[in-house]
């Protein structure tokens, strides 16, 4: 298990500086950089931007009249929860050293993260410690408290992203209760195996630059997970469920866009060639999806839907996320088109086929674009990208690429499954999962919250 | 010729469409309406000012029908809108003297 | 009077970098930084997005459908207004050394602000002087346009927020005098005192971040003699004003956390630590303060709001506000617990028990909200964080600094109290400050702007 | 036609840091600054955010309901259509050398933009090569992808722009083939001609900092040609066409002005002073542009209206566009004001005077307010700001720049009306442009894309 | 049965309610819709386009009430919807052949 | 007197508002409703789920007037509302017992 760092799998914890400022190790604490703090500092403020309001409006776009408040509540609500988790649990559980598995205790309510600071400044920048003798950490030129807020914000999209296979039935108290136990048990662990150095998938050499399985494949494996055990909405293939106001799904979808330069970009941790690259990449394989989906739609179904384009879009986004870091730009288009063309036929075919009711395709988009990214970074991964000082050969895309990926995938798509229907019998057992029929035709706004929209 | 107007839940909406057409029924008219009886609302609360939703939203379908087929008609807007909870609605029968057909002049019976 | 400026108020003006960058103050013209000049556009950027569309949703969305537009209307406009007095004289007043109580002339039309610039370029980063001998200037590593513009992004905002309690039914034309004269009479020099080195709040040692008195307490108690020169709504208390569009106040509010990270992170005006825990903090209060309230109406009045949600949301950033600079997580949590729970308490009850008609809850959230935030901040203050070269104790919470904190609430009340009732009859004697009944009730969107929304 | 490269009009090609950093021409490949790169990522999000959500928002909020989703469809096809078009031939065409009038083909696909990642990271900053003997290419401090995303984005918004002028009735699949067309045929050169250190209008010395010329203007003109080629919408001056939900038009705009910050600040290709000045020049004329729209619709028609305001942003961000990097505060007022005025009167008197409908006047605020900014960007340069290390006299304004200015205003209107009016006619030859009469009656969200809002 | 329509002032739908009650009207339905009449709406300019708005906001109540509270109850809407000023509305009555509860099937006025 | 309730396509509004003015009638009242009828709607489909809009946007008419100024009220609607394409929509006809005016008390006729 334990390999040289050099088959990192990264991601957000990107050693892209061990290259830029080979100086750090040598002597003294390692610097910060304050251009590579200016870009961290907004890429958080972008990842947020994501899920308030732009998964907020994403989501509410999609469902009826009565239910827009409750489920813009839903991605509200999961960003205080999940702040609150993480702060006091759940960054320690995922970025500190503890074993291949799991982290430790040692940042439980952020405890020590002050500690390098002297007259009012970070005199250091952080070292994400591998914990293992031999394993070097991670350096990098931010302060801890800008990395551990930069990955608060992908903890915070994750389980808000579930929300779309529930909308519309789910207790808000339920929600509160699952999302919690979730962000623990399910996220932060997942975290430190991809993320931490001492984490196996870490150490394996699965790459996944900004996400593909710690957050596309683990919340759409989830969301199924949901959609199966709450069960489909009532009127489902009867009522016309068609969305109230889809004009914020297209808000929702422009703000994610715009926000995934700070989620993709943002994994490399500086502003730098790698961010650039990245950067570029997922827009180009983001406008490839959306013309994917579009002229498959308009190809089979007769018109391009605006609600095709922009689920094409964050189909291209899902998928371009593990490999952003990696793959050049012809790459991105294929691995855009690829995504784009399969989620549409995963939300609109497959989904029928199988017969569940993942309300706003969480599972569809984000589970199977996650699945579709993350085994195209095995193809595609172009060696100089992935190349760092440790690692001069970098990592080419092959079968041997490929078989990681797709060991990374399956052990996420099995952790996630069975946690997922573990806690949700939890909480089930302790509040229950959904309103009742009455209060579902009624509308959630009115029923969980007491408002609604005119 | 009778008009028929019936105030109903909005998610019967469609079963009432699909209970009149096998009568011969070839054309309708709704509106959202809000009604107030004997169905209670719910309260909202917006920082602590407090407003109680007297008003539940109904659909209104009006119908102009035949004399002959009323009857019918009130019997299947009755059974298909039925969930026996209170709050249903009401269906309400009016006499039209006259009706026309805008696209071709024809009048009464035959503009339905 | 004259302290050494260890205790400055500081806030935006904060000389973080007195200790990052100590060869400044020794030989030559300070230096510019292109990571930290990068961070302050950006959180310009992010600052001017919480006036528009950030506040303008937040309070368009709390409205009746009649006044939407004219709401909007509202932020716009203060925006466009204040941009112009700002540049003519707003910035002079409160950014130049002047006295103790009110800046000078100098900067008037910003005339000088390009006196550094050389071959397109400003050579030479700003000193924000304090004009006093033996008493240092501030001295940054941005140009000066880049602070004038940040500092801009405040003066715009706080009178919008004003807005929220005379929402409704101020005449338009009223608005543009009013705010005109506000922002020159009252934001101009509480800017000064707190921000500019030879202010008496700076001196003094009263410690505001990011604005909690400048910003916060100042717009509150505006607001609330703004609701009580204007009196209660037609119909406030029998008429339905349940607001149209809830959505947009979500929209709003999530806007105006994500700029706040501008607003607050922006106020160490670097990219460096004291950046990334102002951020942390930040959030963790917000999200603490949105529980708070949350929790508080789900316990009080048995369900949990979204319009709760998002107020909680927008007191914890409030109440976070000056002491962001200051604190640790542990405390962000009380501050934004304490926020959300009190803020609750005056916009639910307090309000209905004094009975003015603050319509958006301006004084409930931000004059509370920045009271509890500027008294907490001396309760909370860790030394080591406000620490600096010059102080290299830094200021500690307690009793004494508590009390400092008091004086700068007290003095903000009163002087604010007093001057906006002051221009509020100035207003009133020149275009009147209402619209009269009939026009209140056919709603301002038509009778002011002569537009409507479907 | 060749002279030296002082009186480039290099816009977002600033060549900003040869002054900053003269070292780079020295010795060693030029180095890329974390600090500006990190500007340039964000100016780049920034850019995007007014094409999606921004300008379909404006767009949108100006519309009938029953076009409200085909019109943000508009916005959203055209960003994903460019962004492959860019990505294969147009930045290629745009920025490499080539000749005065067309680059070359050296970049189709982006090749060899990894040329220079070594170990995961650009090794040296981008130089914008000027392809001459003796003319100098522009050094940057950034990577090649981040400038050519970047420049991507402003790609993206020019053609969406002119959407505004079709709005309402053109096919989707006629938008389609005439957005591609037209990015490769009218916006490449163009861009080629005013940034491209080959081209004659750079080396004439027009003065363009951010896209006056090359996306206003070049959006307007090919706006009004459409406007003429298309017709009428059906109902016009009959039917009742007012705005179906103006509070839209309002957040777009609020996310323009927002945006606009990264278009022009971020067309100093730097986080300096120039960027400082840009930004507070951006936000002054923005605001003066406002009031006076504000004012003259006050005064001629009794109301100041909420979308007077906004167009009047607008019209301001416009004008002050090809300026923003040239002038002082005091004339940005001037330049604002004026902006206002005029395309109030364009808009309002113009337009009906002529009788050609531009259905949310792309050509009344963008060509106009385009034609307004560079003109008077000739007028007010103020030399020290546009003085550069090679030209270190700068270009003042003057009758002599004026004529330069009228030059490049002059052939951009000629070439941009012909081939526009060649590529609608191509287009009609292959799908037709317009839809049927029925069709618009029912409008374009059913007809065309089979969805609508509630 | 008689159907009482009334349009009034959107503001006045609460006091008409409320005075409605002590008859012992339980239920009634209202719709938003647009008036045109004696009233003059506001003139809407967008960007120099000019439009009259004719059609003003309204609210149209309909309640059936039993032939013999008919009186009683035009005279409380009249009354509570009443402010003097031009556009105040209009009350109409028409007359119901039948009614029916959709809930329990009764007819006519105990159907009410 | 007559209520006259026209069910028309909604572009076709102004232009029958402005065939009745010359008639004298100086109200009326419009209400947006969905009409289902032999006009076919579109298909909408969201993700693969397809919708059929059988509810298509049309425009309700009421307008009361005097027996005698009935038939020319119906002709010129029927006119001004033509198209001659399916789903230009109905005219039907109702008594009307009573009017009154709110803001004088006026009744009947002289209420219109
Ligand atoms: N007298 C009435 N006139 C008009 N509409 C009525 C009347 N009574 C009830 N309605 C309508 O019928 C709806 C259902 O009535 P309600 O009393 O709540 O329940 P139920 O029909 O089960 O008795 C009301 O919401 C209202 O729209
Ligand atoms: N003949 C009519 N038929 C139907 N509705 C009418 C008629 N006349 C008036 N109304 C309705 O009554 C409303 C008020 O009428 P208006 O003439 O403006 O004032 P007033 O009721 O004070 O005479 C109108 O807006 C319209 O909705
Ligand atoms: N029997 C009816 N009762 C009430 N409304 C009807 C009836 N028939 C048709 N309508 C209304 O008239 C509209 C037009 O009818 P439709 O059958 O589509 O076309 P046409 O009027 O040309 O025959 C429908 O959309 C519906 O609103």
């Amino acid at each position: 298990m334990k390999r040289l760092p050099w088959g990192w799998g990264l991601g957000a914890a990107l050693p892209a500086l061990l290259l830029a400022m080979p100086a750090f190790a040598e002597d003294g604490p390692p610097k910060l950089d304050s251009g590579d703090t200016a870009w961290m500092l907004t890429s958080t403020a972008l990842v947020l931007l994501m899920t308030i309001p732009g998964l907020a409006l994403f989501y509410a776009g999609m469902v009826r009249k009565k239910n827009i408040l409750a489920t813009m509540m839903q991605s509200f609500a999961i960003c205080a929860i999940v702040t609150i988790v993480w702060c006091v649990i759940g960054y320690s559980l995922a970025f500190t050293p503890g074993n291949a598995y799991i982290g430790d205790f040692s940042r439980v309510m952020l405890s020590g993260i002050a500690d390098h600071i002297v007259k009012g400044n970070d005199t250091q920048a952080f070292v994400l410690e591998s914990g293992i003798k031999d394993v070097a950490g991670v350096t990098m030129t931010i302060p801890e408290t800008v990395y551990m807020m930069f990955q608060m914000t992908f903890a915070i999209i994750t389980p808000a992203l579930i929300a779309g296979a529930f909308a519309d039935r789910m207790k808000f108290s339920a929600l509160c209760i699952f999302i919690t136990l979730w962000s623990i048990c399910v996220y932060a662990p997942i975290a430190h195996w991809v993320w931490a150095p001492s984490g196996w998938a870490f150490q394996l050499g699965v790459l996944d630059f900004a996400g593909g399985t710690v957050v596309h494949i683990n919340a759409g494996i989830a969301g199924l997970i949901c959609a199966l055990v709450l069960g489909k909405r009532v009127g489902y293939g009867t009522d016309n469920m068609a969305p109230f106001n889809l004009s914020y799904a297209v808000i929702g979808a422009s703000l994610l866009w715009v926000g995934w330069f700070g989620f993709n970009a943002g994994s490399a941790v500086a502003a730098n060639g790698r961010a650039g690259m990245a950067m570029a990449v997922t827009q180009i394989a983001t406008a490839a999806a959306t013309l994917g989906w579009l002229f498959a739609e308009w190809i089979t179904k007769g018109k391009p839907s605006v609600l095709g384009a922009i689920s094409g879009a964050v189909a291209g986004l899902v998928a371009i996320t593990p490999a952003s870091g990696y793959v050049l730009p012809g790459s991105a288009i294929i691995i855009g088109v690829a995504a784009g063309v399969i989620c549409f036929w995963a939300a609109t075919s497959l989904k029928h086929m199988l017969g569940y009711d993942d309300s706003l395709d969480a599972f569809g988009v984000h589970g199977i674009g996650g699945i579709v990214g993350a085994l195209l970074t095995g193809v595609f991964a172009f060696a100089p990208l992935s190349a760092t000082d440790a690692s001069p050969d970098g990592t080419a895309g092959g079968l041997d690429q490929l078989k990681l990926q797709a060991i990374g995938v399956c052990v996420t798509i099995v952790y996630t499954g069975v946690m997922t229907l573990i806690l949700l019998m939890i909480t089930k057992l302790v509040v229950g999962l959904r309103v009742n029929e009455e209060e579902e035709r009624e509308g959630l706004d009115i029923v969980l919250h007491g408002e609604q929209i005119f | 010729m009778k008009l028929i107007m019936a105030i109903i839940k909005p998610f019967k909406l469609d079963d009432v469409r699909e209970a009149l057409t096998p009568l011969g029924v070839q054309g309708l008219t709704v509106s959202e309406v809000k009604g107030f009886g004997r169905q209670k609302g719910q309260t909202e609360i917006y920082r602590g000012a407090e407003y109680h939703v007297s008003f539940l939203p109904k659909i209104k379908i009006e119908v102009v029908v035949p004399d002959d087929l009323a009857d019918q008609v009130i019997e299947a807007i009755a059974k298909a809108a039925h969930t026996g909870k209170i709050g249903d609605g009401k269906i309400f029968v009016m006499d039209i003297e006259r009706a026309m057909r805008i696209r071709t002049g024809e009048v009464d019976a035959s503009a339905l």
